[in-house]
């Protein structure tokens, strides 16, 4: 954490950045995120296992823009998404820093040959009740898994913590809101969670980084992180393609290749 | 509140003899919204217009659905009425009555309530209809003609003749096509290369036409207008300015042993060569594959020999870009080899040859120089079997159709033969005689009559070599099937013509649609048979289906008036179908946060970016911008967007869930 | 209400659901789901878990549910059939078990304030057939504060019946209303007749961190000050505290249909929305999230208690538990108190 | 299964190739079932995904989605975005427990008037044998008090 601390210290008082995106202590034994402008602060800053969140949510929030050039504390996932949003236009790795930490020595990314490398260097590992929970649902007929989406999602009230925890949620209006025409129910009914969570995961097929924030945003417990991790396994399964390797890649769902197969088409 | 009018077809008893359209009608007299419904014997015709017109106008309607035949039949016409009325054609719409319902289903209640909710929909998809307005574009007054036989060149001409621009691609070194290897013509029996090759030269000088010989179409971008074409210049290893086509290269060439393409084989040319006395360039180019420089190293004894030092080794492919406002496609056609049959032999006989092959042994330029030689032993031929529908009208060769050309290229085959050999004996096996044409008939008949050919009405089974005869079997079905067996010095097979090759890769690139038989398709059969379905490409000739030299000037012609036609207005109205990204009251400006995934999926290329900027000019953001000149309208863009920010004009997000929920509602 | 004291054993307590359950009436009571816990309908009191600090949602949802069906609309050949769910559908008897004296509280609060001005029916018909049996709390956790807002871990204010565990698997009970009387004269022979017992000592101690009277009266200055800006900026703007807080009562109204047939839906909204107040203008005159987070607090403890004289947090603790950026109303209260000159 | 339940099926379809389709169909006079409705698009790569869910949610017991053949796009490359988008979306569906049956997708080309009636046809004894849609109809009665 030292070398975390010195290096914000550093970068604020250069001036090369105006505020240090970070995890800080929260309530009980919780982190939670802070924004650190002042470099006698930066000594707030805290780096542990605890450190789950996914920053980079934060990246693109008009508040956060208002503070300066950001250096972002990342994992390796906030890594990835970075790469993902530089790749869909939203951010540009020449106006961040992005600090990473490995055993206790920071390495700041400025470019994105350097934070390609990284992501390709570090490979989301999911933790193993994620594992297990992919198995159980992979084993289940359909109509089992009907009635374990329909359970789950019953408990589903809308509050769009899954939304707003996702750093690639970014609309401005989502298509939730949209209602002209009412494409998903307002209703958190069966109808209108199953219409808002195909969509969410459809949304983010091929570009959800499996960071794990929905899921744990989600105060209901539903492990709604499983959709978009089963759509971003279909796009790699189907088409080869992984999010958050590449600055320059096209977006598996607006690209083809003419040797796509399927068989379900007559 | 909407007031759409509904009117309803009969299309004489078409729609009326199943469904029953005063119910339709009436039902749709009382939706919501509806302001007039009606039901007409013949919407299309001039009284039904009329009713249209008037209704628009006393019932003040916003909108007007009619249920008539299929939109893509006559949805143009009843818009056109509505803009008679003064109600924006964009607000009519049609629903499809005939041909996606009275003419697929049995009279009957389910027949006509599927016929009110086809109606039902397209009023609740009318009443978000928005009036559009046609977009202006303007034209490159550049024609690109793909193909350079009497197809392309009549268009090139034509084009070029009205005062426009024309570009000529050919990929062989010369133009001419099939019609330069044809021997004398049917029914004038004119010869094919004295009518053909004052054309050619024409095309040669006119200063309109530009010719690429050796060339072929790259790629093909842009739209209506607005085409880019990127043509590859294959690299002739001749620079062409500097040479005289003195033919010394040619004569200089040690290998002179390739089967000749323009004499099918049955002569030979070098590895420099020009394809036939007459062509057009007649400038040589080195076929690389066959060079002994290119291959290994070594020789240049056409450079050696090169008055004008013209021969370029090292010459490569050139890639030009060339604006282009509308293209004619005369890529032509090819004819099934005789390998292709093996109940002939699979064209291990010498002797059983194809019409065109048969074409240059009659040609006075031919390997024979016109005279009838056998090609295994040269000796003349006392007995030649010509058969008419080889591999055509079989499907179990995978070819349906009917060539075409063939019942009267045989005939003439025939009658030329024993023109040329007095002695010889001429039979024809045929299927049926196919001679409708100016002419055509008596002119077959004349074979009978005058020239003694005999027509044997049967298919032949089997070709096999015995004693050095080539023995026919087959059957005379007018006598009864009778076994038939002739010992024959020669056989001429009329096979079938197919497309050309790469024709389908064409077509891709083209972005026009072809049949299974890869023949490029017409966007309508009676009505637009030189159009394609993509707008400013153009047909004409065998690449549409296998025709004979007159229907393939004709058709050249036209398609050139549909260019001239194109080119004769400084700018193009566009149907205003196309896709456009939303604004929004500020601090959003639009819903759009510029992914730009509509980017990357648009295959027109008509997505740009665009800054939004304060009035200081700093940026605020970067959105998506629809260019309306480019856009064709597809939408896949919208399905895309995540925050449905582009919509497409004409099939709105509104207005197809709007269908989609009046349907089953 | 006079009453016999009364204390209930574990087991009998348990006899008394399962009757309850038999006899018809929907019991909804804590019950445990992968990793939290909710108030589920219950059809087996094995499943009832009562070693918890707080549910995940609170109970609000039995009387003011995520999605309301208010009226409904079709078209019966030509003609318009309209059905107004307030007037015609019969209420289920509905007891709630286990919660603790904030969320009893907290309906009361709710109860008021969907009797204010116009009653809403739907509310009203949902309170009149709902029992609260609730449990004292003899723990919480640092996310508690109930007794800064003026209610209490042993506080009996909106709770039908309130059980307090005294030990020994036994619980004190206090009868507190007819509802509540005429439940428990039903199935009397589950409980025992005991001493007067006082129950203080048995609950869980929890000091006052702040005062909410004070927090309103600092609350008055407040508005322009920078407190929201530096507070809300990890803010994520979703809605999740407004969902899990048993006394957050927005709602938006949503026709969903065609004009053939269709429903008016009463559907859960939040002010940590920025469409929430958005004109069509595009004018949002609570532009920035740290509006939203004033609008949040002020909202509470400011407009709740000038307009309605109720406060709109309970300290149950959710929201702060909920929020997925870990934004703590404890700790912004207390600051408010610190912060803010009174 | 009911013998008298008629399917009631929406029909998705590209104006260039299915539509047109569906024109031969009609100018060959081959009959099919009356229980479909076509709805006509641009291009199958204008079909949102959406349009299916509401479809279902309204009623639908089964969906036909068609366009043209791979590379005969008249927009050159909208079907391949489209097949894309099924690929995805079908799979999806199934992952959260959706019968994909109800689901029809097929290549028509306008010159494939009987391969039109014969979809149409297959569809409709499909879903004739599947029942009436049920699962998802359920799913827009749930969860409202």
């Amino acid at each position: 954490m030292q070398a975390l601390h010195q290096k914000a210290k550093e970068l604020l008082e250069s001036g090369k950045v105006q505020v240090i995106i970070g995890y800080g202590d929260g309530s009980g034994d919780r982190v939670r995120p802070v924004f650190i402008s002042k470099a006698e602060s930066a000594s707030d800053l805290i780096w542990d296992d605890r450190c789950r969140q996914n920053l980079a949510v934060y990246l693109n929030k008009p508040e956060i823009k208002k503070l300066g050039v950001p250096a972002i504390v990342a994992t390796p996932v906030v890594v990835k998404t970075i790469i993902q949003l530089i790749s869909e236009n939203q951010l540009k790795s020449s106006n961040i820093v992005v600090l990473v930490v490995d055993n206790d020595v920071v390495s700041e990314l400025t470019d994105n040959a350097s934070l390609e490398a990284y992501s390709a260097g570090h490979p989301v590992v999911f933790p193993p009740f994620v594992v297990k929970e992919i198995k159980d649902i992979a084993e289940m007929s359909i109509q089992q898994r009907n009635k374990y989406w329909q359970d789950e999602l019953s408990r589903c009230f809308k509050c769009y913590a899954c939304r707003a925890a996702c750093p690639l949620c970014y609309c401005e209006r989502c298509l939730t809101d949209n209602n002209q025409p009412q494409w998903v129910c307002v209703a958190s009914h069966a109808q209108g969670n199953f219409e808002w969570h195909i969509n969410r995961a459809m949304h983010l097929a091929g570009r959800c980084v499996e960071c794990g924030s929905c899921t744990i945003a989600c105060p209901v417990g539903i492990p709604i992180g499983l959709l978009t991790i089963e759509a971003s396994r279909i796009v790699k399964q189907e088409f080869g393609q992984e999010p958050g390797l590449h600055c320059d890649a096209d977006s598996a769902m607006s690209s083809f290749k003419v040797e796509d197969t399927e068989t379900f088409i007559k | 509140m909407s007031r759409i009018g509904v009117f309803i077809c009969h299309c004489g008893e078409n729609i009326s003899a199943t469904v029953d359209c005063e119910k339709v009608a009436k039902t749709l007299a009382s939706m919501p919204g509806v302001a007039h419904s009606v039901d007409y014997k013949y919407m299309c015709s001039d009284p039904g217009q009329s009713l249209i017109r008037s209704a628009i106008k006393e019932k003040k309607l916003t909108g007007v659905v009619v249920a008539a035949c299929s939109p893509r039949m006559h949805e143009p016409t009843f818009r056109k009425a509505c803009a008679e009325a003064r109600l924006n054609p964009f607000l009519c719409e049609m629903a499809n009555l005939r041909e996606h319902c009275s003419w697929v289903h049995a009279k009957g209640d389910a027949t006509t309530d599927k016929a009110i909710d086809l109606v039902s929909m397209l009023v609740e998809k009318v009443k978000r209809n928005k009036p559009l307005f046609p977009i202006k574009v303007p034209v490159t007054k550049t024609a690109l003609v793909i193909g350079g036989g009497i197809a392309g060149i009549q268009a090139a001409l034509d084009i070029a003749n009205a005062g426009q621009k024309v570009v000529l691609v050919e990929r062989e070194p010369s133009i001419g096509g099939h019609m330069s290897q044809l021997s004398e013509t049917f029914p004038t029996l004119d010869c094919s290369q004295c009518i053909l090759t004052p054309r050619m030269v024409e095309v040669a000088q006119n200063p309109n036409i530009t010719l690429y010989t050796y060339a072929e179409v790259e790629s093909l971008s842009g739209f209506i207008g607005n085409f880019t074409a990127r043509i590859r210049k294959k690299a002739k290893s001749v620079d062409e300015k500097l040479c005289t086509g003195c033919g010394e290269c040619a004569t200089a060439c040690p290998i002179k042993k390739i089967p000749s393409e323009f004499n099918t084989g049955l002569g030979m040319r070098g590895a420099i060569y020009v394809p036939f006395p007459q062509a057009v360039p007649n400038k040589p180019v080195i076929d690389r594959s066959r060079c002994t420089y290119f291959k290994s190293g070594k020789c240049k004894f056409c450079a050696s020999k090169c008055p004008a030092q013209a021969i370029r080794f090292d010459q490569q492919d050139e890639i030009i870009e060339i604006p282009i406002g509308s293209v004619v496609v005369t890529t032509g056609f090819n004819i099934k080899e005789t390998s292709f049959f093996p109940e002939y032999g699979y064209g291990k006989y010498k002797d059983v040859v194809t019409g065109l092959q048969f074409e240059r042994l009659l040609s006075a330029s031919g390997p024979t120089l016109g005279e009838v030689k056998r090609p295994s032993d040269g000796t003349v031929p006392k007995k030649i079997v010509f058969v008419a529908c080889t591999g055509s009208r079989d499907p179990a060769k995978g070819i349906e159709y009917c060539s075409k050309i063939c019942c009267m290229y045989t005939a003439k085959h025939a009658m030329l033969y024993k023109h040329k050999v007095h002695d010889g004996d001429a039979y024809v096996f045929y299927m049926d005689i196919r001679a409708a044409g100016k002419g055509y008939d008596e002119f077959f008949r004349r074979a009978i009559e005058e020239d003694h050919v005999n027509y044997i009405r049967g298919r032949i089974s089997r070709i096999y070599e015995r004693n050095g005869k080539l023995i026919v079997r087959g059957a005379d079905t007018l006598l009864g099937a009778q076994q038939v067996e002739i010992e024959a010095d020669m056989v001429v097979l009329a096979t079938a013509a197919v497309a050309n090759d790469g024709a389908e890769s064409l077509a891709q690139k083209l972005h026009v649609s072809y049949d299974a038989h890869h023949f490029f398709a017409e966007a309508h059969p009676k009505l637009r048979p030189v159009e394609t379905n993509t707008a400013g490409i153009f047909l004409a000739g065998a690449c549409q289906s296998p025709k004979d030299i007159p229907e393939t000037v004709s058709q050249a012609s036209a398609a050139a008036s549909k260019v001239i036609g194109l080119f004769s207005n400084a700018e193009l109205t566009r149907e205003p179908i196309i896709a456009v990204v939303n604004r929004t009251a500020p601090p959003l400006f639009s819903t759009c946060v510029g992914c730009f995934m509509c980017q990357s999926a648009c295959p027109y290329h008509a997505i740009e970016q665009e800054e939004i900027k304060t009035r200081e000019g700093k940026l605020i953001k970067m959105v998506a911008k629809v260019n309306p000149g480019l856009c064709q309208g597809c939408g896949t863009c919208v399905a895309f967007c995540r925050s449905k920010s582009i919509d497409l004009q004409g099939y709105s997000n509104e207005q197809v869930y709007a269908e989609v929920m009046e349907l089953l509602s | 209400m006079s009453m016999q004291q009364r204390v209930i054993q574990h087991e009998n307590l348990l006899k008394f659901l399962g009757e309850i359950i038999s006899s018809g009436k929907q019991l909804y009571a804590p019950q445990k789901k992968a990793e939290k816990t909710y108030f589920l309908p219950a059809s087996d009191v094995h499943s009832i878990v009562f070693d918890y600090i707080q549910t995940a949602e609170s109970p609000k949802e039995l009387l003011f549910p995520k999605t309301e069906r208010m009226l409904s609309y079709e078209q019966v050949d030509g003609k318009l059939k309209m059905i107004d769910h307030a007037e015609g559908e019969i209420f289920p008897e509905r007891v709630l078990f286990g919660s603790h004296p904030c969320d009893a509280v907290a309906l009361k609060t709710l109860t008021d304030f969907f009797r204010h001005d116009v009653p809403d029916a739907f509310t009203q018909k949902r309170q009149d057939s709902l029992t609260v049996i609730s449990v004292s709390c003899i723990k919480a956790d640092d996310n508690c504060f109930c007794t800064s807002v003026g209610t209490s871990p042993g506080d009996t204010e909106g709770s039908d019946i309130l059980l307090t565990p005294i030990g020994n698997a036994k619980y004190y009970v206090e009868v507190m209303t007819e509802k509540g009387q005429s439940l428990f004269a039903a199935h009397e022979k589950y409980f025992e007749n005991s001493d007067i017992i006082s129950k203080d000592k048995y609950l869980t101690k929890m000091s006052e961190v702040f005062s909410s009277s004070e927090v309103t009266a600092r609350l008055s200055k407040a508005f322009d000050h920078p407190i929201w800006s530096d507070a809300s900026l990890r803010c994520l703007g979703c809605g999740a505290c407004a969902y899990v807080c048993p006394v957050c009562s927005c709602f938006d109204i949503q026709d969903e249909g065609t004009d053939k047939k269709g429903d008016r839906l009463r559907c859960w909204d939040s002010c940590g929305f920025s469409l929430f107040t958005l004109h069509t203008s595009g004018h949002n005159p609570r532009k920035n999230q740290s509006d939203r987070w004033r609008q949040r607090v002020m909202h509470k403890f400011s407009y709740m208690p000038e307009r309605y004289e109720l406060l709109g947090c309970v300290g149950c603790g959710r929201c702060s538990r909920a929020c997925p950026a870990d934004m703590n109303i404890k700790e912004q209260l207390k600051e408010i108190t610190e912060k803010i000159e009174g | 299964m009911e013998n008298n339940f008629e399917p009631k099926i929406v029909a998705f379809v590209c104006n260039w190739c299915t539509y047109a389709g569906a024109d031969l169909t009609g100018t060959s006079r081959i009959k099919y079932a009356t229980n479909v409705r076509i709805i006509r698009f641009p291009c199958t790569g204008r079909i949102d995904y959406n349009l299916l869910l509401k479809a279902f949610a309204q009623g639908a017991d089964g969906v036909i989605v068609s366009g043209c053949h791979p590379n005969d796009c008249h927009y050159t490359s909208g079907n391949f975005h489209a097949r894309r988008r099924w690929i995805v979306f079908k799979q999806m569906m199934e992952y959260m427990g959706i019968d994909m049956r109800r689901v029809k997708f097929s290549w028509v080309s306008a010159a494939e008037g009987a391969k039109w009636a014969d979809i149409v046809n297959t569809t409709v004894n499909e879903i004739r044998e599947l029942g009436p849609s049920q699962e998802y109809l359920e799913m827009s009665r749930q969860g409202v008090a």
